[in-house]
């Protein structure tokens, strides 16, 4: 595996990381040098001893709550953090307190106590413990009879009626004070009723506030499974139990207002969440409403197209009925047309003309049959009428008489060609004789 | 006489009537062919009235109506 | 006359008829001709009629009503 | 005539009409035209009625009721 | 005409409506286009009517109200 | 439409709705779309009135009464 | 909801109603969380409105035996 190569961004974060992580919280103490404070107010030294030194820092308003002013070549003793400042490399200590060192045998032993415990690890803060955020049982620790008790109980009262406490009346000065505590706090672990417990005192001098310095309190408040928060002295007293308490508040009322939430504005805040969810469920209902509504407006039934598609079928059937009548009429006129020819073209027409010819024809017939006949009897009349003129019997009507000879017709001329005896016949105008020769003369 | 025809018939009229108007003939021959004429004539006038009797039932159709009546009856009766 | 039809009749009864105009004909030919003559035209008329009459019967529809009647009159008279 | 249709007797009978009115035919050709002529004119006629009752049918809906009738009649009779 | 859409017919019927209308069709061409023409309208006619209701019964809830009525018949008929 | 939820038969009735719109359907599927429509719709107005329901269900309390009841029904009805 | 705190009852409770404000839930899915959010905050409210209160003092007596006794005192601001 190939060695990491830091970017040096990478090794100082890393490294911030690790120095801060492994030192949240220390105590130490050293020698003041290089005070300065800048336009900024926060207070900026070097901590030294006789081999090493480091850069240190009190925020401005740390630095308001120190009971001594810091001086170079001051003997301190304080406890605050590690911060890495990562643009200029470098390291330094930040300081949440700082007191002189080494002030009366009270004092010696408090810091003693202080550094004991601290290196045992009592005031770290992965021993803190979680304050529940609504408990239903608190347990005070406190004096019955000084107004701490009564503060206390009148914030709990208004910020959270609805609580059940628990007092466990202690001795909080004098010799059985510690003891008092001890057993306050081991006894309220054998409960079973508390979320929380508050270990409360007044402002107070060293001396009235050992109890709370002392190192079986610090143990019984460590060991305590009850989330513990001390509310001891006023804001510039830090007792041991302040260090080692899962929670300090600076005064007891403090640590009243820290233990319950205010109701009412938890109240106000369920309030507000429960008309949040009713108003933006019927945002989302009156949206989807709106939208639906609005798609269902929009649904174009096809009636309309429908409507139009009886207009064209209608249209088109109608269509339909004119141009099949106007073919019939076409047809119908060009057979009129034809048929009318025909009809002018009947043969009745030729029948009488032919009626016509064949009656003409008939009539020259007829007239020339006529003419003929009448021409031949005129030419017999004609010869009729020279035959009768020529008759030889003509000349008779004179007197004139024919014989002849019976029955040959011999016109007799010379009596000698006659009989005596014979039959003649004479022809006379009118009629004949039949005669009989006598003589001949 | 029973091949001659109106025509010959005619002809021969016509011929008797020349003779008999020549005046050559003796009175026997003239009266002869007088007689003969006489017999032409009759003989032609017959022919002649059954040619009439024909086309005038000829030209009865069917019915016995005379067709083209009024033009034929008038012909002939002149 | 079996086989004869009408133009070939009305043929023949023409050419009688000129013939019978030419004047060249005998009387008994004449007569014959004219014989013929009338009987061509007979035939020709009856074929004429009987013509006539398939043609009214063509003309009757049906019901015997004259077909395309007043159709016909109402276009011819427009 | 079973397989001819309006067209072609149409045209067949302007064909005949043709023929009839070039005066060329015999009479017997022509009368055998003209029947022809009635023949294809009375089927044609048949059609064209057939075909008008068949639209006059078709116009007429389930009910009975012509449809369109005002409109139809005011085309008819235009 | 079993699976004949609707727009088919209709196309169809144009179809026809143009041919007939364009003139050139034999009598028995466009007797047949008529009342295919006939059939593909009253089809076409069955078929809107059918869809007329559909729609009027889809615009019926269960109950036979219509439904949105004041809404959707606003819509409707705009 | 067991496993549509409201979302997808919005968006499917948006769809129709724009197909619709387009009025690029033939008659049979505008016909076929509308009735989706239609079925979408109630789905979706019948999904809507009973996520009304379930929504005032809740808002009631054990004791039968309508919490904040005024607000919730003046922000439904309008 | 036997292990949830009224601490993480409201922070589901916040939690949901940025979800509904969020807008990007489906309407089954807002339903769902509304349902869950009304039974956060009447749970929360109940537990609100939990009337316990007392206020104790532990004593021991002569024999050492820890006895209860409720607190009272004129102090007390109600």
């Amino acid at each position: 595996m190939e060695a990491h190569i830091y970017s040096v961004t990478e090794l100082t974060s890393e490294i911030k990381r690790f120095i801060e992580e492994r030192y949240p919280f220390i105590w130490i103490y050293g020698e003041i040098s290089n005070l300065t404070v800048p336009f900024s107010g926060h207070l900026y030294f070097t901590l030294k001893d006789e081999s090493a030194r480091i850069n240190a820092i009190i925020f401005k308003g740390q630095y308001k709550n120190l009971k001594f002013n810091p001086e170079n070549g001051m003997s301190v003793i304080g406890f605050g953090r590690l911060g890495v400042y990562e643009s200029k490399g470098t390291y330094q200590i930040i300081f949440e307190y700082l007191e002189p060192k080494g002030i009366g045998s009270l004092q010696i032993a408090y810091e003693q106590l202080k550094a004991k415990l601290s290196a045992q690890g009592l005031f770290d803060a992965s021993h803190k413990k979680e304050l529940p955020f609504l408990p239903q049982n608190i347990c005070i620790i406190t004096s019955p009879t000084g107004s701490v008790l009564y503060d206390i109980l009148n914030i709990i009262n208004r910020r959270y009626p609805n609580v059940n406490i628990l007092i466990i009346p202690v001795k909080v000065q004098g010799d059985s004070s510690e003891s008092d505590i001890v057993a306050a706090i081991k006894l309220m672990n054998t409960l079973s009723f508390p979320d929380v417990a508050i270990i409360a005192r007044g402002g107070g001098s060293l001396e009235e506030l050992q109890a709370f310095n002392s190192e079986s309190v610090a143990r019984a408040i460590f060991e305590s499974s009850v989330p513990i928060i001390s509310g001891i002295g006023h804001e510039t007293d830090y007792t041991i139990a302040d260090f080692v308490s899962d929670y300090r508040a600076s005064t007891p009322s403090v640590a009243a207002e820290i233990v319950v939430p205010l109701r009412d504005e938890l109240k106000n805040k369920i309030d507000k969440l429960d008309r949040s969810l009713n108003t933006n469920i019927t945002k989302i209902l009156n949206y989807n409403n709106n939208n639906l509504n609005k798609l269902i407006g929009r649904i174009k039934s096809p009636k309309r197209i429908i409507e139009d598609m009886i207009i064209k079928n209608d249209d088109l059937n109608r269509r339909i009925l004119i141009s099949q009548l106007n073919i019939i009429k076409q047809l119908k006129n060009r057979f009129i047309n034809i048929n009318n020819k025909l009809l002018f073209n009947n043969p009745d027409t030729y029948i009488l003309q032919f009626k016509e010819y064949i009656n003409h024809m008939l009539y020259n017939i007829s007239k020339t049959i006529n003419i003929i006949y009448k021409n031949n009897a005129h030419l017999l009349h004609q010869s009729l009428g020279k035959l009768d003129t020529l008759n030889p019997k003509a000349i008779l009507q004179r007197g004139y008489s024919i014989t002849r000879t019976i029955p040959d017709k011999h016109i007799v001329t010379d009596s000698n060609n006659v009989n005596i005896g014979q039959k003649l016949e004479v022809l006379v105008a009118k009629g004949s004789l039949i005669c009989s020769v006598e003589r001949k003369i | 006489m029973a091949k001659v025809t109106f025509e010959i018939a005619m002809k021969q009229l016509e011929q008797i009537v020349q003779e008999l108007e020549s005046g050559n003939l003796s009175l026997e021959d003239s009266i002869k062919k007088f007689e003969e004429g006489i017999k032409l004539s009759k003989y032609c006038s017959a022919k002649l009235d059954e040619t009439e009797k024909k086309i005038t039932l000829l030209l009865k159709d069917q019915d016995g109506n005379i067709i083209e009546k009024p033009f034929v009856s008038e012909r002939l009766t002149e």
